[in-house]
């Protein structure tokens, strides 16, 4: 009997961690899908599916710091089409890659400094910031490579982004993603610094009156997180082995739909990095999915709708049926409850 | 070549000359049935591409082979496009009908498909070469872009300033029109008339509109606009038909009769042109099943019979060419419904 | 159990049998109350006694797991605060509940604003009804205002025009005089005695235990959520009251130890915040407590925020142990041994969301590391260690800080504090709204920490506090500091005079 | 959320009424300073080019505004109970193709404007009813409902459009038509702006919609409904989108499944820039409303200065960026100036 509740209550505050219960419908669905999708489940699928997931993965790390720090940026995408159109226009120059990439990483660096300087400095609204930048560098990677298309990269280059190792599940470049993930993990979780964030996130002026340099932790967080979505943005212009000004378009609505989805609150303070990627891959996952078996894109709309909705609900709704029955608990037992009748 | 060592341009030049074809074209080789050929276009939901692809239905139900279609929901949604090409090869269909978003993107996708052994069409708006078996080309865009021209100085006379409404500034297929177009102008029978503008209203009803305006406003003495895109086309007549620049400023281009009847009707329109989608369709189907079948491996000079379209001949790079388009104009109009 | 008898007129108000639980909390356990009209009635209770659950409770803000509302003695249930307002009840929550963004105007009259024709908004008669209020209170407040940059005295202000706004049988106050001057005490004591001769009932809660014998009738004593009694004030004493409140008899309120005090610590000089303070000068030995006194809006808040760097100074120096500080820079602060109990808790000292153990564990966050990464082992017993000394009342170290009452979490925020070891502590207000009890154990705390050789600057704007506790007392008024006081030489006449810009 | 931190107590301590005059007049410069912008933005344009204030110019600008202003009118009023709703383009395009496909039949069109209105109360409806009952975060919520009606409206839609053909010539007249430079259309909007200005000034629940944003528990407190309140917002904002819809088939004589496609953002932009603060209980209509015209004549203004549309998007995120950058500078500076005053008079 005490083991039966014991177990029912473990299981009931995993349900109210919602990250736990986005990891374990990951599981599910891939475990689901190996059992019963054609094409799932070989190796060349799966490398698909984590290749083009790994961009909204990649951008995913920084943006769930930055959001648990109880900012947002939204110009992420904007940041990799920048990137990825530099890249292409210095290349068409003639300049060597390896030389490129660096250039590339820093102008990710510069934007991110931006967005940074524009908030911490002037203390302006980062959602109107980054709508701002969205714009501005989307607009500047037209001007810099126009209507140009540059496909022509060293094959090495496009074979690292797009290629795995042997016959296995595995691209290459999900072996770098994973090492950064591990960083972020401890970053986040396990520093000083993330737990400052957490603080920061909850309430930024309590965080100051602790000593924490909310300024500079923020300043930080969006050049990381300009880097990261340059880094992106080369990697998806090799990946796709094709750098245009329109690369990445709207990529800053998956990001910030998986990271809703696996549970950081935005209105900060609130969050796990597992969580985070583990609602970007339950995304990739259900869209690839889903195309397998012949569900429109226009159905796949609505299935991402219909998961972000109830990742906010859901655990309301756990909350509630577990206060509901720690209220019945309680009222069953006291002695008496008195009727009481409205005047 | 380079000082330090690392990669240049230079040093990747261009290796995408090899043709993807392989094998011998038989000619007399009978056309298989129960096929699958998926149907990829740049966008579902989008009429002209819906047109198109029922053609290619239509076709394969002729043929004894099924059809499908998937794609994604946004024009823009290159990635998406991408994992549409790995879903058709995890599905092993026989061949697909692609138009691709970008020349580039699709291509380490489609070469994992013709590596299992799925012959790649493209249609619409191409891929480089190397990375498909055949493209079918909805007209030669000599064709499109000089008849555009010639279709508005009969409009204005041959005489004044025009502007061209295109799509985004990275279409493809539009920029090679735009540059035909600029190459008729060159003609000295259009002496009088000056291109004096290409604006960009990215396929999107409001900023097409708003270009639109922005051209009458610059160029007060605007007597024509091409815009060779059916979205620019149909915001630019809707704008001019409830301005008073109705009738004054010529437009043509490239629309569909069903989104320009009343424009024609209402005289802000005389004439456009397009080619007919469903046959674009019908024809890469058609290709799609010729290749499976071996009849063609996609190399210049191959022939094949498209059943009642007639014969084509494969041009350079793979292309095979629709033909001429039709210009509508108040008298036509009416026999055609796309 | 004994309940309160009914005798004389019927209660406006009872509660009967109620029982509240957060949870594990029992905050409420079969509570009785009566009100009467034309009587004022004392709450009294250590911290997280369940005064405020009850006030709620009445309020129509938490529903009771059991027992009844009785309204003219027949019972009613409120679904929601708008209910309990219906029903003639006016509330002032312990927390002021303000509307940053609307003018004063608008805070005192939403949801009742005087209407015209159509509904629309009589704005006119709105502004005049508020300027009114602003004279029955005494106070200039400019009614078109925004209530956002309003000090906490005004907010309660504020909060107290709303209630009085509408002609309440029942007037319920959560600690209205936390945040008040003596004259604005006494003018609010003014409007409450009013009230009750015009019948009013009123519940009135206050940690200042001469307060409620000042102005109440009769008083009911809660001790950790159960009721312990409700009798008359007449011909008790404070030492009866606080006896019941916590169960044995009280240690001394101002436990201050004699010390010598040593080198000087904290060296503010010449310091300037345009606007908000000038010229400020003054040091605090090792072993000193000083206190800080003033009138609400002085500006020793500001002055203590320059010092510990959340806010830039203009001009001036701040040196601890004779090494200067960087303007604007409170880490660099706390590293040099400074530490700062700021006057909000709920905004400045605490993330609300935040365990007890991690909220804690906020200052120590340079110190409770292992090769770069968090040592959760040190830090949970850090925050155990400071949690347990301090008394702080929870449940576990993992709840969060907001299910604490109000004056667990001022303890917290001294553990927090207290936990870096500093070298000089300066406390804001760090009695607001705290009971006896725990009032006399931060005295102790204080004084034990002047003992071991921290310098401490006391700012409090509870003169008996001040001068029961400070070695030495230094009085702001308008920005500038007008009067340093020796321990032997501080009256309350001395400092008020000082503070009000009376004395030179 | 707290990613946007709300402009810091303009007045100081000392409480004169001098003071709060001059904080008073600030947040009308606010509206004031946007407006300025404007007419500088269009003086200088008409300066380097005559044609671009002629009748029709006018026109064109007023109806550009049109649907944009009506949408962040709906929009503020949810913004300002500290909520967002990013589905409106989703609800302007399924509004439109509704109406498109009634008009389509030979409908009336008073009845199509009225279908189109009540699909976007629907929407709106849901959209409330998930944020005030389920007490979740709007921002994922209405991104969430973003998806889904847009995937529905697609499903539904599939390759079909409405063109101008389909549609009464009546209809359509009147998506242009107008008394002399100023449009039916630009009327409509102009009436529902001023109708909710009023409203919000002069109503109790107008006014608890700015209380419940300022601050939601002190609200509840006051026994404010505020689900009651932010159902209703939403419902409005509803409305409005569908309108707009309406609106925007009039305008365009054209609906396909893409429709409003990618409008919540233009929507935000011109709200953030018309002064009205995300962590809710301040801004105006007027602002929003001024925003909107503010963004939409931009995209006039430069094709119509021949500047090229390459420029066009970076131009228009750096004026954003500058719009809300001043105006926070302008905030401090006053907030500082009015310090220095109260010390001086203190
Ligand atoms: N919302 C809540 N959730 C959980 N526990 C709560 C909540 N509100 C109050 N409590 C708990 O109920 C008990 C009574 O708290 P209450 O605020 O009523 O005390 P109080 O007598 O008003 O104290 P104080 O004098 O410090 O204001 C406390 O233990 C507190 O932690
Ligand atoms: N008080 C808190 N404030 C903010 N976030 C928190 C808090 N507690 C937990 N979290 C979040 O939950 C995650 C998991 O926390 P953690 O692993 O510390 O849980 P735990 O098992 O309760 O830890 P511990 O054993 O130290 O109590 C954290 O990384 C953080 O994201
Ligand atoms: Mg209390
Ligand atoms: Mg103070």
């Amino acid at each position: 009997m005490a083991d039966f509740s014991l177990s029912r209550a473990i299981r009931w505050s995993a349900l109210k961690r919602w990250d736990a219960v986005v990891g374990a419908l990951l599981i599910v669905v891939l475990l689901l899908s190996f059992g019963t999708v054609d094409g799932f489940g070989n190796a060349l699928n799966l490398s698909f599916l984590i290749g083009n997931t790994l961009p909204i993965a990649l951008i995913a790390l920084p943006m769930t710091l930055l959001v648990v720090s109880g900012e947002i940026d939204l110009s992420v995408a904007s940041t990799a089409g920048l990137s990825g159109a530099v890249m292409g226009a210095l290349w068409n120059q003639g300049m060597t890659i390896e030389t490129i990439i660096p250039i590339c990483l820093l102008l990710g660096v510069v934007c991110g400094l931006i967005n940074g300087l524009l908030v911490t400095r002037l203390g302006l609204p980062s959602l109107a910031v980054t709508i701002g930048t969205l714009a501005a560098y989307r607009g500047i990677a037209q001007i810099v490579l126009g209507s140009d298309a540059v496909t022509d990269f060293p094959t090495q280059y496009l074979d690292f982004a797009a290629g795995r190792i042997g016959d296995t599940f595995i691209p290459y470049a999900l072996l770098p993603f994973l090492a950064l993930l591990a960083i972020a993990v401890v970053a986040l979780h396990a520093t000083p610094f993330g737990r400052s964030l957490f603080a920061t996130g909850a309430s930024e002026e309590a965080a100051r009156f602790a000593g924490i340099r909310v300024k500079r932790q923020k300043l930080i967080l969006f050049t990381v997180t300009g880097l990261m979505a340059s880094l992106t943005g080369i990697f998806w212009a090799l990946h796709y082995a094709s750098a245009r000004f329109d690369n990445a378009t709207g990529l800053e609505l998956s990001v910030v739909a998986a990271v809703l989805l696996g549970g950081i609150d935005f209105d900060g303070g609130k969050g796990t990095l597992g969580g985070a990627i583990a609602g970007v891959f339950l995304l990739g996952a259900l869209q690839n999915v889903m195309s397998l078996q012949d569900v429109s894109a226009q159905s796949q709309i609505v299935v991402t709708g219909v998961l972000l909705v109830l990742s906010v609900l859901g655990p309301r709704v756990a909350r509630q049926i577990s206060v509901a029955r720690a209220g019945r608990r309680a009222a069953s037992a006291p002695v008496s409850k008195a009727p009481s009748p409205t005047p | 070549a380079t000082a330090c060592g690392g990669t240049t341009k230079e040093d990747v030049s261009d290796d995408s000359a090899s043709a993807a074809t392989a094998g011998k074209a038989d000619p007399n080789a009978e056309l298989k049935k129960g096929l699958t050929v998926g149907f990829l276009p740049k966008q579902v939901n989008n009429p002209y591409f819906t047109s198109a692809d029922k053609g290619g239905e239509a076709a394969l139900k002729e043929l004894g082979s099924s059809y499908k279609e998937v794609g994604p929901s946004s024009a823009t949604d290159t990635s998406g496009q991408v994992s549409y090409v790995n879903t058709l090869t995890q599905q092993q269909v026989d061949a697909m009908a692609v138009s691709a978003q970008d020349p580039g993107a699709l291509c380490t996708a489609l070469k994992q498909a013709m590596k299992n052994d799925i012959k790649v069409v493209t249609y619409d708006s191409d891929t480089k070469a190397d990375c498909r078996n055949a493209f079918v080309s909805q007209a030669s865009a000599e064709d499109l872009g000089r008849t555009e021209v010639q279709l508005l100085a009969e409009q204005i006379g041959y005489k004044g300033e025009i502007a061209i409404l295109s799509a985004a500034q990275t279409a493809t297929n539009q920029n090679i029109w735009i540059d035909f177009m600029k190459e008729e102008l060159k003609d000295p029978k259009y002496k009088d008339m000056k291109l004096v503008k290409v604006a960009y209203g990215n396929d999107d009803a409001q900023q097409s509109f708003q270009q639109t305006q922005g051209l009458l406003q610059e160029y007060p003495n605007l007597k024509g606009i091409i815009s060779p895109t059916t979205v620019g086309i149909k915001a630019a007549a809707q704008y001019l038909s409830g301005s008073k620049y109705k009738g004054k400023v010529k437009l043509t281009g490239l629309g569909t009769p069903n989104d320009m009847r009343k424009y024609v009707k209402n005289g802000t329109v005389e004439g456009f042109e397009l080619w007919d989608p469903s046959k674009l369709g019908e024809l890469a189907a058609r290709t799609a099943v010729a290749l499976v079948s071996g009849q063609i491996t996609g190399k210049e000079g191959e022939t094949f019979t498209a059943g009642d379209m007639g014969e084509f001949t494969i041009g350079k790079d793979g292309v095979i060419s629709l033909g001429k388009p039709t210009v509508f104009d108040a008298k036509n109009i009416d026999q055609f419904n796309f | 159990m004994t309940h309160p008898s009914t005798t004389g007129p019927a209660p406006v108000l009872a509660l009967k049998d109620i029982s509240k639980s957060f949870g594990a909390v029992r905050a409420l356990r079969d509570v009785s109350l009566e009100l009467f009209p034309g009587e004022v009635h004392a709450l009294a209770g250590e911290n997280g006694a369940g005064k405020s659950t009850l006030i709620k409770t009445l309020a129509g803000v938490h529903r009771p797991d059991a027992g009844q509302v009785l309204l003219d003695g027949a019972p009613v249930v409120f679904h929601g605060p708008g209910d309990a307002r219906d029903a003639g009840i006016a509330v002032i929550y312990q927390e002021p509940t303000l509307f940053p963004d609307l003018s004063i105007t608008e805070n005192i009259f939403m949801g009742r604003q005087p209407r015209r024709a159509l509904g629309r908004i009589d704005h006119k008669a709105t502004h005049q009804a508020t300027l009114a209020l602003m004279q029955r209170l005494g106070v200039e407040l400019d009614p078109d205002r925004p209530a956002r940059g309003l000090s906490i005295a005004d907010q309660q202000i504020v909060e107290i025009a709303k209630a009085l706004s509408f002609d309440a049988r029942v007037l319920i106050m959560d600690e209205p005089t936390a945040a008040l001057t003596g004259s604005e005490v006494a003018r609010l004591f003014g409007v409450v005695r009013t009230l009750r001769e015009q019948g009013a009932a009123v519940l009135f809660i206050s940690h200042r235990l001469e307060e409620i014998f000042q102005i109440c009738q009769r008083v009911t004593t809660l001790r950790d959520g159960a009721w312990i009694a409700s009798e008359p004030l007449d011909g008790m004493t404070e030492d009866d009251l606080v006896r019941r409140m916590v169960g044995r008899d009280l240690e001394e309120l101002y436990p201050k130890q004699d010390v010598t005090p040593g080198e000087v610590a904290l060296s503010v000089r010449r310091l300037t915040r345009e606007g908000v303070f000038t010229d400020v000068s003054f040091d605090v030995r090792r072993g000193e407590i000083v206190g800080l006194a003033g009138l609400v809006g002085a500006g020793r808040t500001e002055v203590a925020r320059a010092v510990f760097g959340i806010d830039r100074w203009d001009a001036g120096e701040v040196s601890v142990d004779g090494k200067a500080l960087i303007n604007g820079a409170p880490s660099t602060a706390m590293a040099s041994g400074l530490a700062l109990v700021p006057e909000d808790r709920r905004a400045q000292g605490l993330v609300m969301d935040m365990s007890i153990e991690r909220n804690i564990g906020l200052t120590g966050l340079r110190t409770t590391v292992k090769a770069g990464l968090m040592d959760r082992g040190a830090e949970r017993s850090r925050s155990l260690d400071w949690a347990v000394r301090l008394q702080v009342k929870y449940a576990r170290i993992a709840d969060t800080v907001n299910t604490l009452s109000g004056g667990n979490q001022q303890k917290v925020v001294l553990a927090k504090w207290l936990a870096t070891g500093p070298k000089v502590l300066i406390v804001d207000e760090p009695t607001r709204g705290i009971d006896v009890g725990t009032k006399a154990e931060v005295h102790r705390l204080l004084s034990e920490l002047a003992a071991d050789g921290v310098a401490v600057l006391m700012i409090s704007s509870d003169l008996p506090e001040i001068l029961g506790m400070a070695d030495r007392v230094l009085v702001m008024h308008e920005g500038r500091l007008t009067a340093e006081i020796q321990r032997s030489d501080a009256t309350e006449e001395t400092v008020m005079a000082a503070a009000t810009g009376r004395a030179a | 959320m707290t990613v946007l931190t709300p402009n810091e107590a303009p007045v100081a301590e000392v409480p004169k009424s001098s003071g709060t005059r001059l904080a008073d007049r600030v947040f009308k410069m606010r509206e004031l300073a946007i407006l300025l912008v404007f007419l500088v933005m269009i003086g200088v344009t008409q300066a380097g080019n005559s044609e671009f204030l002629t009748e029709q110019g006018i026109k064109d600008l007023l109806l550009n505004a049109t649907i944009l202003v009506l949408v962040a009118t709906g929009q503020s009023l949810v913004v300002i109970t500290r909520n967002v709703d990013l589905s409106v383009g989703s609800t302007l395009g399924i509004s439109a193709f509704a109406a498109g496909t009634f008009l389509q039949g030979g409908g009336n069109p008073v009845v199509a404007v009225l279908l189109a209105v009540l699909m976007g109360i629907a929407f709106g409806l849901l959209n409330g009813l998930l944020v005030s009952l389920g007490q979740v975060p709007a921002l994922v919520v209405t991104l969430g409902t973003l998806y889904i009606i847009r995937g529905i409206d697609s499903i539904w839609v599939g390759s079909r459009q409405i063109t101008a053909a389909d549609l009464s010539d009546g209809f359509v007249d009147f998506g242009s038509g107008g008394i002399s430079a100023v449009p039916w259309l630009a009327m409509i909007a102009l009436a529902v702006l001023v109708a909710t200005a009023y409203y919000l000034k002069h109503f109790g629940s107008g006014r608890e919609l700015y209380a419940l944003g300022s601050n939601p528990e002190a609200a509840r407190l006051a026994g404010i409904p505020v689900r009651k309140r932010i159902l209703a917002a939403y419902t409005f904002c509803g409305a409005l989108a569908g309108l707009a819809g309406a609106l925007y088939l009039a305008r365009f004589g054209n609906v396909d499944s893409g429709t409003g496609n990618g409008y919540e953002l233009t929507v935000v932009s011109a709200v953030v820039v018309g002064g009205v603060v995300f962590t809710g209980g301040s801004g105006s209509v007027y602002g929003a409303a001024l925003g909107a015209l503010l963004l939409t004549s931009i995209n006039s203004v430069l094709p119509a200065l021949g500047v090229s549309s390459v420029w066009v998007l970076a131009i228009n995120g750096i004026l954003l960026i500058l719009a809300i950058a001043v105006d926070r500078i302008v905030a401090l500076r006053v907030a500082t100036a009015l310090k220095k005053r109260n010390a001086r008079h203190g």
